[in-house]
């Protein structure tokens, strides 16, 4: 093939890769319900021909640019980082999809629409090469996962578990508006790959505002708690969006702009100890928690924070490959977690116990992909983790010494869970079971196979940091540098998960009541922002309707209101967010009809009320009496006659 | 001297029935108060040779006070020296501010420092005004003669209840006029 | 004899007039009033025309405030007969059903 | 051409009021169809639009008026006033073909909102001060009458309120204009003259009182933080199209006067005080977020979240301002997106007030808490809302994220300060998903039962809306190439 | 001088005298229901006035009578809208008037006072202002107690007593410029008040100001308007807002114009222009009954009128704009009332409610005519407003522009709160429905006249703000003396 046919086909490729799954997903958004019957065809046969051009572009590396807005193009460009990634996210994806279609879902149009919209996200957000590209794709995937989360809209509590993610990381995505404004002051232009020439006081607001969105997305400190409320998705969106690819990407960013975090000092610092001390506290948190999927999610956290960590570290192959590696077992996990989930109606993991009996395949799925995240020889994670430590050791021996502790703790969670889920089922299993949702006790065939290729995933894996394939994967990302781990270290790492496995065994998993509840964040984050603002905004909504009205009895009742508010949320204690939003929202809705009914309309009065003073008071003079009159016109020609003359005394001196 | 005597006497004369003019308790003897005032006045013009304006504004004067007098006892039905009169409002604001429009007119007069007089007087002053009339100002005499026909119509419009149409039929065709008291002329 | 003394002469009718003006209730009584208001500033022109502008503009202004007198009595006379008539009162205090 | 385009519709108004007897129905199809011409005239005119010379117009007209006060009828086009003209058409055709089954005296509304459309089109237009002030006032006339008269609650006051307040807007921006007339030399009331040598050069003090007048009256209009109260009852109280065209077109009238008039013709005073209108702004947009979150009303949200869309407009205009060596690509990316911000608010704000009133006419009722699950009755509906809420709240894929993604980068990138109305666009999120979720989401309750879905003239009114938005999310550049041209000689005006 | 010639150039004055004499006498002959002969009589006199007045403006400007009449552009605008107006209210009062028993001598008086303001237009002379101010006030006593209706005597008789006070007043002004100015003609004044001693200047300024103030119905001569404007006929309350307005408002200008800066007269006058437009405005709030309501509406209208006046010379747009505002005001405002002697049944704002299904044109044209006096674009009143606020900040009044500004945001209240109701959909039920078929009772709630007089005044009020251009150009040049 000729170099043009090749770029040519290369750029189609990138192009469908982008286009058609888009296409595609809106499409069977639109038609909804009468796209039901044909949702799953459609989406499947889109999600293998994503694969297909995936795996084009990346051996292809074409690069498009369209023109978008003014000094920032729409950029997308395969390179190497991109060119491990899309593929991975593709095959995921058609993974996730064909669990999912085999699982069976209600509006089967419209969750595969989504998802399609999403996979089109993650590629452009994957390939983007300027900042409003990314900024495009990045909100995307951030809607969608609103979407998904709140997928089964009639229950109340997903949708406001959706509405609390995409709060929560568009918080972060304000770090790219910021970024975007810096980048433009700085001069250096919007592309991604320019923003580390960025001039000094410009590159730290860069360096800051990608951090900031980088840890949103991937669910680091102080972000964590989105996950564990989006958690009330479907477990396919799980596996894909808050696992293999939408979290991921908040790592992704990062190790593809490491340039950036180096060259600013203080940031690839940063974001090595968030992302270790997230990959530590959210170990810890998994550790305690008891549903499956909270555990796995808080499992997600963590691992992201030792992709973190590595573009902290400046380790990219060994974050590329932790990525990809987590992206294969934890799509594993959340799939199988979800089946479950299906089948008996419970992800409790006490509930679950002997679960894996069960469905054996099920099981010996779920047990490669606990072992791989626990960090057992020669699965997976075991080795792309370990590569990246080695990073963190060269750069600072506490760090090294936290993402080792965070990885004892993995270890603790993916015992726990492995443990309980292939002890023998006590006699009584099924009385716990169908808390959530009534299971269907029945796992379908077309489940298992995503099941076993990601397993196969989770199992080899690792083969990316090892010679040779490590060594070409090095090249491909340009990374021949990175540290490797050596020997002692890949033994002693999997000594160590061994031990913890067999404490756990031994002993259970601990307990602690700090991290069960995610650190508090997500109260923390209510109390100290969310309850504020809401206040404020009432606050606010009342002084706007106070200023139009200027009733006094309405400030008076407001505040007594306002007063009794406070009791309710003393009563109540913090109660979830949303409902504190509805509920406090009624009590203005309430105050504002008031305003409008007892104030009877307010500006108007407001200012009829002076008006009406002025005209009657100007009404005055007019008496009626002649005599009045006479006097008021004598009265004004004296008073003028006066005035005249005393403007001409300054004259005459 | 003999002349600011004169003068004097004139204008206190003047004021006096002035004064009077609101002092008297009936409306005839106000109406008689006024005239002399008018008369004290019209005989300081004449003071200041203008014999012609002078003497037309004693003569119009009395005629109208006279008038006025009729009209009181013929409209008003009153018996002008018995009908006590004290008909008046507002007494203490009237003289504050009668007495500050004086002190400011009067104090304008002896503060401001006038002009010298420019030129004298005509000759015959009757009959620079005739010529002034005739001549630079004919249009304010032309003028003044719609005016008292205005007055004319308006005065009769205003006073009279009964048009032609109302005494001659609407078609002004009755023989004879259709008036409440019979009389006057085309009887 | 003085231009001041003359104009004093003449503001102090004048005022005697507006005090008239002012304080009487009967329309024919604030008539006088005026026509004493009048009379001050018929001699206040004669003054002027006297002592500062001796030309004959004087006495044609002189005429004319004396024809306005006129007419505006002879009006007045009508709007007192006409009020009277119509409201059966000559009082400026009681014809007050127009305010504000 | 353009006289054409902005008096063809009142032409048509005429022609309804004036011959009787027009029956119902074809006031309600002749009021489509001259909206449709208009656009489709519009539409020509864009295609063949070829931007002019900095200083030029495309499609100029200029005729003798008032030539002893230096007025003219001077209508002419450029990057900043087509994408706004064309704004006006859509809406407009929007509006004509949502009211197809109104039934409220059709005839006078047909031939009301057509005179709106002139007043509105004249303001986008214009190219004189005087002609502009005409149109605008009329446009106040026009709406005052589209509130009072097809409104509903309490019409006739917020009608009133509406008029009186914005009414003394229009004022202030009278007394701004006779001052650059004066201030002028030789006196002129031509925008394009007055642009070229730019008044109160020299005197400060004149200029800030000169700036002062337009701005209160250009604030007021937008309406900017805190001259927008007359904006939630007006809303509330408007018809649908009524609101549509009030948030879509008129709004738009003030902050086009920023660009259009305040900037271009008082450079200098607009640098002074650039730092007055980026507070506003950046007061604005937080204001108008944090208490749109607390409103139950829908109307009265969407009111102030326009508000809050308004803020960055003016937060965008503002930065524009502050000059600096390198800035100049920040700000003309800055007030381009103002730009798109006004088109795109339009587009959408209108869909939502269009949707708000689909509720009004179903249910006679606007409260949040009242409704609930809609999505099932109504998918439809449902679909709509959700999409013109994600619109709204800046969602990449629609027209107000490259309108708000400029707006900001560009403020940013010369204000570094502007990064504190960040915190809108997150609130701004959360306040439409809470309004969708409690409106659309969970068990169908309340008023929601038995909640008919769209019928067809909704949806393509509404849908026309949401899908232009789209277009522009998706491909800006058919409308930023018309556009950016004429930011960079705003920003050359602005910056001399 | 030339009598002659000076008469000739006279003659729309002459017209208007001799049809007031023809009518008066030839309404004396004619039966009651034929005096609409008196009509046509008046109709055309003023005609030939306007095209008299019209040739007399393609002339140079020039003065007659030893300068004591200017017949220039001021003169000439004010000939021609008092004509125009006097017709238009003619037209407008046809039901009102025709078959009543004064019928003759109503047309005969509207002429007289016609007359009276067009000597005031042109008074160039202070002999001249006393003696216009007479012959325009005398009339109108008569006019307006001429129903003698109980309120009609109270308005006539407080008229009187103010225009008699003021008319005093003014002659007092005039006696002292006088004696201070060497003369009574202003091309002798004018220099000579320049060395005049100021306080004496000062004092007839203001008297004279009062007098010009009772004319122009503006403080502190106001008092009467609202009262005559609601206790008047309809067509009567039409003229004495409108025409001796033009007439008083022309003669202030002309008069300061030659006054000297020696002292501020633009303040005063720019503080009597305040006092009007606020107290106008505010009073006019809570007026229940719209002739009132319109009455104080008018003294407002002076107050923004009296804005260029305050310029006086001190603008090159001073003269224009106050030329262009007193057409464009005296078509409006006889508008409004037109429509209001249209709806002869209807007297408060709350019996128009619904008013406009029921007459939809007449609806329109109220709406026109309020909204212009407002300032609304594109009607004259606009342009008008425009002009004279520009003229006033131009003079270096600023804060009497903020003020008319702020007024006229005042204003449009009131004007809506009459037009709202207007537009209701519940029609109020105040006339007399009940003995009619409705349509009847519609027809008989609407004068034809009237009504097409309304019409066709509200699409001139549009016309005339798309020309205003012509007209400013037009009245460029200055006054003579």
């Amino acid at each position: 093939m000729s170099d043009a046919t090749v770029s040519t086909l290369g750029v189609a490729a990138l192009w469908l890769l982008v286009t058609l799954p888009a296409l595609a997903g809106i499409a069977l958004c639109l038609t909804g319900r009468r796209a039901n019957l044909v949702a799953v065809p459609v989406s499947l046969g889109t999600a293998g021909f994503t694969v297909a051009a995936a795996f084009v572009v990346a051996s292809f590396r074409p690069s498009v640019e369209v023109p978008f807005l003014a000094g920032a193009s729409f950029g997308l460009a395969v390179d190497g980082l991109s060119a491990l990634i899309v593929p991975t996210v593709a095959v995921i994806t058609l993974m996730v999809l064909v669990f999912a279609a085999a699982e069976g879902t209600e509006s089967p149009a419209r969750f595969h629409g989504l998802m399609l919209i999403f996979a089109a996200a993650v590629a452009v957000t994957a390939t983007a090469t300027t900042l409003p590209t990314l900024l495009f794709a990045w909100e995307i995937m951030g809607a969608m996962s609103y979407a998904l989360i709140g997928f089964h809209w009639r229950e109340d509590h997903r949708v406001g578990a959706g509405l609390t993610a995409f709060i929560t990381t568009r918080l972060g995505d304000l770090g790219l508006y910021l970024a975007a404004g810096a980048a433009l002051a700085g001069g250096a232009g919007m592309g991604l790959a320019d923003l580390a020439t960025a001039p000094s006081p410009w590159r730290h607001l860069i360096a800051a505002g990608i951090l900031m969105a980088a840890f949103g997305k991937a669910a680091q400190l102080p972000f964590s708690f989105w996950l564990s409320r989006a958690m009330e998705g479907p477990s396919p969106v799980s596996a894909l969006l808050h696992s293999a690819a939408m979290v991921a990407m908040g790592g992704y960013l990062l190790l593809r702009l490491a340039p950036l975090l180096e060259v600013t000092g203080w940031a690839a610092t940063t974001a090595a100890w968030v992302g270790a001390l997230t990959a530590l506290l959210l170990g810890a948190v998994a550790v305690t928690q008891t549903d499956l999927k909270q555990l796995l999610a808080a499992s997600t956290a963590a691992q992201l924070g030792f992709v973190v960590l590595a573009a902290g570290v400046g380790s990219l192959a060994g974050g590329t490959a932790h990525l990809i590696a987590h992206a294969s077992t934890k799509a594993l996990l959340f799939l199988a977690a979800g089946a479950w989930l299906v089948a008996l109606g419970t992800k409790q993991l006490p509930a679950l116990r002997g679960a894996a009996r069960r469905w054996p395949l099920v099981g010996v799925t779920f047990a490669v992909g606990a072992l791989s995240l626990a960090g057992i020889a020669p699965l997976a994670l075991w080795a792309t983790k370990d590569q990246l430590l080695a990073a963190a050791w060269e750069t600072s021996t506490a760090l090294y010494v936290v993402g080792l502790a965070a990885a004892a703790l993995a270890a603790a969670y993916a015992g726990k869970a492995l443990i309980i889920v292939w002890s023998h089922p006590l006699a009584n299993a099924a009385d716990k079971y169908d808390t959530e949702q009534r299971g269907t006790r029945h796992i379908a065939a077309w489940e298992r196979v995503p099941l076993t290729v990601l397993a196969v995933g989770a199992a080899l894996l690792g083969v990316l940091t090892l010679p040779p394939v490590g060594d070409w994967v090095r090249g491909v990302l340009g990374a021949e540098s990175d540290p490797r781990p050596g020997m002692l270290e890949l033994v002693g790492s999997t000594l160590l998960a061994l031990l913890v496995l067999g404490l756990v065994a031994w002993k259970g998993a601990p307990r602690s009541s700090w991290a069960a509840n995610w650190l508090g964040l997500e109260q923390t984050t209510r109390v100290m922002v969310v309850d504020p603002l809401l206040l404020l905004s009432k606050r606010l909504a009342r002084f706007d309707d106070a200023v139009l009205d200027r009733g006094i009895h309405v400030a008076a009742r407001a505040v007594a209101l306002g007063a009794r508010r406070l009791g309710r949320f003393d009563d109540h204690g913090l109660d979830a967010a949303v409902t504190a939003a509805a509920r406090g929202s009624i009590v203005t809705g309430s105050a504002a009809a008031r305003a409008d009914t007892d104030g009877v309309d307010a500006a108007v009065e407001a200012i009829a009320g002076t008006a009406r003073r002025f005209g009657v008071i100007a009404r005055r003079p007019q008496t009626g009496q002649l005599h009045q009159y006479y006097a008021q016109i004598t009265v004004v020609l004296v008073v003028a006659v006066i005035l005249l003359l005393v403007l001409l005394l300054p004259v005459m001196r | 001297m003999l002349l600011v005597i004169v003068f004097s006497a004139l204008a206190v004369t003047a004021l006096a029935s002035g004064i009077a003019v609101f002092r008297v308790d009936s409306m005839a003897r106000s109406a008689y108060a006024l005239a002399v005032s008018f008369v004290a006045v019209g005989a300081m013009l004449l003071m200041f040779d203008l014999d012609y304006i002078g003497v037309i504004t004693i003569l119009m004067m009395v005629m109208e006070m006279a008038i006025m007098a009729i009209y009181m006892i013929m409209f008003m039905g009153m018996n002008p020296a018995l009908m006590p009169m004290s008909m008046v409002h507002n007494k203490r604001w009237s003289a504050i501010l009668a007495v500050g429009t004086f002190l400011l007119l009067a104090g304008g007069a002896l503060l401001i420092p006038w002009p010298a007089r420019n030129g004298s007087p005509a000759a015959d002053l009757t009959a620079s005004l005739g010529e002034a009339i005739m001549g630079s100002k004919m249009l304010v005499m032309l003028t003044v003669s719609p005016i008292l026909f205005a007055t004319i119509v308006a005065a009769l419009v205003l006073a009279n209840p009964r048009g032609r149409y109302d005494r001659w039929g609407d078609d002004l065709n009755r023989p004879t006029p259709d008036d409440p008291q019979q009389g006057g002329l085309g009887r | 004899m003085t231009l001041q003394l003359v104009l004093i002469a003449a503001a102090a009718l004048f005022c005697v007039g507006l005090y008239g003006a002012l304080s009487q209730q009967v329309v024919v009584m604030v008539m006088m009033g005026l026509e004493l208001m009048l009379n001050g500033v018929i001699l206040a022109v004669t003054a002027f025309w006297w002592f500062l502008t001796p030309i004959p503009d004087g006495q044609v202004l002189l005429l004319v405030v004396i024809a306005a007198m006129t007419v505006e009595m002879a009006m007045g006379f009508a709007v007192a007969t006409l009020l009277h008539r119509s409201r059966g009162s000559d009082m400026t205090d009681s014809a007050t059903d127009l305010t504000g | 051409m353009l006289s054409l385009v902005v008096f063809l519709p009142v032409l048509t108004a005429v022609f309804l009021v004036v011959v009787p007897r027009v029956p119902d129905r074809a006031a309600r199809w002749a009021w489509l169809g001259i909206a449709l011409i208009d656009l489709a005239l519009l539409v020509g005119m864009w295609i063949a639009f070829d931007s002019p010379k900095p200083g030029d117009l495309a499609y100029e007209e200029q005729l003798q008026w008032m030539p002893s006060v230096g007025s003219s009828y001077h209508l002419g086009v450029d990057g900043l006033s087509l994408p706004l003209l064309t704004l006006t058409a859509v809406i407009f055709a929007a509006c004509a073909v949502y009211a197809l089954r109104e039934n409220d005296r059709p005839r006078p509304q047909a031939a009301l909102f057509l005179f709106l459309q002139s007043a509105c089109l004249g303001v986008f237009a214009a190219q004189d001060l005087i002609l502009f002030f005409v149109f605008f006032d009329l446009s106040l006339v026009g709406m005052y009458f589209v509130i009072a008269g097809w409104g509903h609650g309490n019409a006739a006051r917020s009608a009133l309120k509406f008029f009186l307040y914005t009414f003394l807007g229009s004022l202030a921006l009278l007394l701004g204009f006779i001052g650059l007339y004066l201030g002028a030399d030789p006196h002129t009331f031509d925008m394009a003259e007055l642009a070229q040598s730019p008044p109160f050069q020299n005197s400060p003090v004149a200029g800030g009182f000169v700036l002062a007048a337009i701005l209160i009256g250009l604030a007021i209009k937008t309406p900017t933080f805190p001259f927008h109260t007359w904006l939630p009852p007006a809303h509330t109280d408007a018809p649908a199209i009524g609101s549509a065209v009030l948030a879509g077109v008129l709004l738009k009238m003030g902050t086009y006067g920023f660009v259009r008039i305040a900037m271009p013709l008082l450079p200098d005073a607009w640098r002074s005080w650039a730092w007055v209108i980026i507070v506003v702004g950046i007061v604005s947009v937080l204001y108008g977020a944090l208490v749109a979150l607390a409103q139950t009303d829908v109307k009265r949200m969407i009111a102030y979240t326009s508000v809050n869309h308004m803020g960055y407009i003016v937060l965008a205009v503002g930065a524009a301002g502050v000059v600096s060596d390198s800035s100049a690509q920040a700000q003309e990316l800055a007030v381009t997106g103002a730009v798109v911000q006004m088109v795109s608010h339009g587009l959408i704000t209108s869909a939502l007030f269009l949707l708000a009133g689909v509720l009004y006419e179903r249910r006679q009722s606007y409260d949040l808490n009242a409704f609930g699950g809609l999505a099932a009755p109504a998918p439809r509906y449902a679909a709509f809302f959700a999409v013109a809420a994600f619109a709204s709240l800046g969602l990449p894929g629609f027209s107000g994220f490259i309108a708000e993604f400029q707006i900001f980068a560009g403020s940013i990138g010369t204000v570094p300060l502007s990064l504190l109305a960040l915190p809108g666009i997150l609130i701004t999120a959360a306040l439409f998903l809470l309004a969708s979720q409690r409106l659309l989401t969970g068990k169908p309750r309340g008023l929601s039962t038995g909640f008919s879905d769209l019928n067809t003239n909704e949806t393509l009114s509404i849908g026309s809306l949401l899908v232009l938005s789209v277009v522009i999310g998706v491909f800006p550049r058919f409308l930023l190439d018309i556009i950016e041209p004429a930011a960079s000689v705003v920003v050359n005006l602005v910056s001399r | 001088m030339n009598v002659a010639l000076d008469t000739l150039s006279l003659l729309p004055e002459v017209f208007v005298l001799g049809g007031a004499i023809v009518a008066l006498l030839a309404g004396s002959f004619l039966p009651r229901n034929r005096q609409v002969a008196t009509r046509w009589i008046a109709i055309w006199a003023l005609m030939a006035s306007v095209v008299a007045a019209a040739v007399g403006m393609m002339q140079p400007s020039t003065t007659i009578f030893e300068a004591s009449f200017a017949v220039d552009i001021g003169s000439g605008f004010g000939r021609i809208i008092i004509a125009l107006g006097t017709i238009f209210v003619i037209v407008l009062g046809i039901e009102e008037l025709s078959g009543t028993r004064r019928e003759s001598e109503t047309y005969a008086l509207l002429l007289l006072a016609a007359l009276g303001a067009m000597l005031l237009s042109g008074a160039s002379d202070l002999l001249i202002l006393v003696t216009g101010y007479l012959l325009t006030s005398i009339p109108l006593y008569a006019l307006i107690g001429m129903s003698r209706s109980p309120h009609a005597a109270e308005a006539a008789m407080k008229t009187y007593l103010l225009g008699a006070l003021l008319g005093i007043m003014m002659m007092l002004g005039v006696t002292v410029l006088f004696g201070v100015g060497g003369g009574t003609s202003y091309r002798q004044l004018g220099p000579a008040l320049l060395g005049a001693p100021a306080a004496a200047v000062a004092v007839g300024v203001v008297a004279v100001l009062g007098g010009l103030m009772f004319k122009a119905g503006g403080v502190p001569g106001h008092f009467w308007i609202p009262d005559a404007t609601q206790a008047a006929g309809t067509a009567v309350a039409a003229f004495l807002t409108t025409i001796p307005k033009v007439g008083a408002l022309v003669a202030a200008y002309r008069l300061l114009d030659i006054i000297p800066a020696s002292i501020d007269w633009p303040l005063l006058v720019g503080l009597l222009a305040a006092a009007s437009m606020t107290l106008g405005n505010l009073a006019a709030f809570w007026q229940d009954d719209v002739r009132r309501l319109l009455g104080w509406s008018t003294v407002s209208q002076v107050g923004y009128l009296l804005l260029p006046v305050a310029v006086a010379g001190r603008s090159d747009l001073a003269l224009p704009s106050l030329l262009l505002y007193l057409a464009g005001y005296a078509a409006t405002n006889l508008t409004a009332f037109a429509v209001v002697a249209a709806l002869p049944t209807r007297r408060a704002i709350t019996d128009y409610r619904g008013a406009a299904s029921s007459h939809p044109w007449l609806a329109g044209a109220l709406v026109v005519s309020l909204l212009g006096l407002v300032g609304t674009p594109p009607t004259i009143v606009f342009v008008g407003k425009l002009t004279t606020l520009a003229a006033a900040w131009d003079g270096g009044l600023v804060w009497l522009v903020v003020i008319a500004v702020i007024n006229s945001v005042a204003s449009l209240f009131y004007y809506l709160r009459w037009l709202a109701p207007m537009f209701s959909r519940t029609p109020a039920l105040s006339y007399p429905t009940a003995t009619l078929s409705p349509v009847a009772a519609a027809a008989r709630a609407r004068r034809r006249w009237a009504a097409h007089s309304a019409i066709t005044g509200a699409v001139f009020v549009l016309v005339l703000g798309v020309v205003a251009g012509g007209i400013l150009s037009i009245a460029g040049s200055p006054l003579v003396h």
